[in-house]
């Protein structure tokens, strides 16, 4: 069992270098669903040579940013069930529509954190096992979207790894992360292990693995 | 004779809601969710109700309310943890409610089932996670997937923007969600809606909720907009 | 095996006051789909009591007449191909949709011809083993609509009976029509047999029974 | 970079269409046939072809001119039968091109379970007849049901009335019918559209198919009418 003393952890990228990085990887034209939380800082980061369409699994295609105070409608939220806008080609739908989209394999990318992510790809992020379960969406998107994003600390708040031989927590999906973005590395989920896409600059390929409960792979 | 599915007041559109029924409740959190309606429900006093919605109420207005008057013996619904939520945790926790989780979009496509006559259907959704415990598996491609049932109810409480005496339905933005399919899963759909219009008034082309899938509406002009409610420290009754 | 000399016939009802008696069977506020051909006539004979919404398959609900020569709009069709026009209150939508509103049970009445119905309500209108098969919206229109009507001639061109012990032409649905209406007989489908609901006034239960290959109740 | 869905030419729109492909064509009858698709497909030449729709074509116009040109090896539809039909019948009569039926509302659910990942689903339509033979049953409730399977695509070709640069589209009346499923269901959607508007001139309430749905637009301003066509005894090639 690994287990780190947190105060010798090496700072790693900040959530807005990470969001960056994701921002970098979604190519033109391409439909995305972010979820509620970090995952929202990624639409900060689009370069402006492409253009990106945002759902939210509430029935709308084409979601634009937060509204100014005076433009708020409550009937137009988000799934974090925020306010927010819709932009020019942008469409309304009912649910079963709107995860046609999601199941139908439409969204070409979905963006998600984590509690725990499997070397085979299982993600853990509905349910620690406590309190009132309360799945959402969750579910219905790592097992629809084209290609599953992960964007989460490398490390839980008490310093234990979140990236795990076998996930300890309920599944939210089996085998259904593509890809990891964390403080310390991007990585691919493959037969191999993790394998490294990119090294945060301040660590080391050891540093990674010991800070990582699976097999790490280049 | 014209048909006319509108009703003149609260008394007449819920007087045959049953103690025992299966309710759906439009909305996803406050938008399109049919608060008077549930307040009239109140009143009504109808009890050992199975609601079907996303949510399970916000503070002590609408479901909130409803399931706070321990109306509610059983919810279906993905998401029972809201920010605001008082009185579903408060029961739970004392073991005083029922609760079945159902991932979102096999909730939605459950209720679209029953609507369309489709018994069963299968999905990828929840393969290999703890809410496919019991389900039947098959393989389709080479992979796998899970049978959901088609989940049907007594009646729809949907909230809408426009209709016509037929019953056709119109929303406004985001508070669309569950309502359109609620409405047709439903044996009888009961609708708040804030416009009544005539019925050359709703472009057919624009018709979200064709009035086959609404049995009774009542004019609700100025609904109370829940987060207002809450913040005001709103209690119902 | 019944065989009649089509010569001996007793002349029945027209198919017009066959479309009234099944025009008076429509309650108020209901919603029906008439098949393509005789059953269309119906739709003239519903009195000024009640209101009624016609459905057609290809996605229009609240389908009015015929459209005057200068009003023929080749998008606006019904299930025949034929141009229709909408009423003020109709409403368009994807074939999906439209037989959800079929197959979900949402569509009171149905009312279609027939080429063959058992006495345990098994029917036969879309094939007769010949040519190309083509079955259309038939099937889905019997399993799903509440109740099934069935319009037709008591007897084949050739004076066979239609109504059959079991078809033994390939079925649309089996067990699936509620009620006969034929130019001798309103008829109904029960345990018992094809029970008499109305007999045409010209002729008597012992001559139905003579054209009828199955047994009729009263 | 902005989206632009749009394409110059029929040449463009269709140039990933390959020899052998599975194609959604839309329409019921001539109502939101995709006519100028199919005639670019008859001037390409791309052959082998297996067609979803719901008819078999009218005449040698649209769907009956690329049947009778002998570029399709099966139909998959619900009804073969048209009073205008001519190049269908002649071909089948002579065994040379293959016939799937398919009731027309199993149809339209297995084209939209196929866009929605809806692998399989249970439904009355068909039970005791021919077109039952060899499928799963299962019984629901009592009553028995069988399984259908989703209906995939490579292409679907598709009529619109009215889009944007993404792909957002509205449909003229009863022209609606398969299209906006066949949208759906199809790995790559090919729309041709009488008119092309700025994405803000199409309200996001009245939007059918979401642009999602969509990959590639052609603009056809005045689209064949195939009843006058074939009155005037035009033939395509």
């Amino acid at each position: 069992m690994i287990n780190i003393n947190i105060n010798d952890l090496i700072k790693g990228w900040d959530r807005n270098t990470i969001a960056s990085k994701i921002a970098n990887d979604l190519p033109h034209s391409s439909y995305v669903n972010l979820g509620i939380g970090m995952p929202e800082l990624v639409s900060q980061y689009i370069k402006e040579d492409r253009e990106i369409i945002y759902h939210s699994e509430n029935g709308l295609l084409g979601m634009g940013p937060s509204p100014n105070e005076n433009e708020i409608d409550l009937d137009l939220i988000n799934a974090g069930k925020k306010p927010v806008t819709i932009l020019p080609g942008g469409s309304f739908c009912h649910h079963a529509d709107s995860f046609s989209m999601i199941r139908g394999g439409h969204i070409d990318y979905c963006v998600l954190g984590a509690m725990e992510i499997s070397v085979t790809g299982d993600l853990a992020n509905w349910s620690t096992g406590k309190g009132i379960p309360a799945v959402g969406g969750a579910m219905d998107l790592v097992a629809g979207a084209k290609n599953v994003f992960v964007m989460t600390q490398h490390l839980t708040k008490d310093g234990k790894p979140k990236l795990v031989q076998k996930c300890s927590l309920p599944l939210t999906g089996a085998g259904v992360v593509s890809r990891i973005y964390s403080d310390y590395a991007v990585l691919d989920i493959t037969d191999d292990g993790f394998k490294v896409i990119q090294l945060n600059e301040d660590i080391t390929i050891e540093y990674l693995q010991s800070v990582t409960d699976g097999n790490i792979c280049q | 004779m014209q048909i006319n599915k509108i009703k003149k007041d609260m008394t007449e559109i819920l007087s045959d809601v049953f103690d025992g029924a299966t309710i759906m409740v439009g909305g996803f959190g406050e938008a399109g969710s049919p608060i008077e309606l549930l307040h009239g429900l109140i009143d009504k006093g109808t009890k050992d109700l199975t609601i079907i919605a996303n949510n399970s109420g916000n503070g002590r207005v609408g479901l909130g309310a409803l399931i706070g008057q321990r109306q509610v013996k059983k919810v279906i619904c993905s998401f029972a943890r809201s920010a605001k939520g008082v009185t579903f945790p408060e029961l739970y926790n004392k073991g005083e409610i029922e609760l079945e989780v159902v991932p979102q979009g096999t909730l939605a496509e459950r209720i679209r089932a029953a609507g369309s006559g489709i018994p069963g259907f299968y999905t990828a959704t929840g393969v290999g996670t703890p809410l496919a415990e019991g389900k039947e598996e098959k393989i389709f491609n080479g992979k796998k997937y899970i049978l959901e049932e088609a989940l049907k109810a007594d009646f729809a409480f949907v909230k809408a923007e426009t209709a016509d005496r037929y019953g056709n339905l119109t929303y406004n933005k985001t508070a669309r969600n569950f309502n359109p399919i609620m409405c047709m899963a439903a044996d009888t759909s009961l609708v708040q809606v804030k416009n009544i219009l005539e019925p050359n008034e709703i472009n057919p082309e624009h018709v979200i909720t064709p009035g086959i899938f609404v049995q009774s509406l009542i004019n609700i002009e100025n609904p109370i907009i829940e987060t207002n409610a809450i913040e005001e420290g709103m209690t119902y009754p």
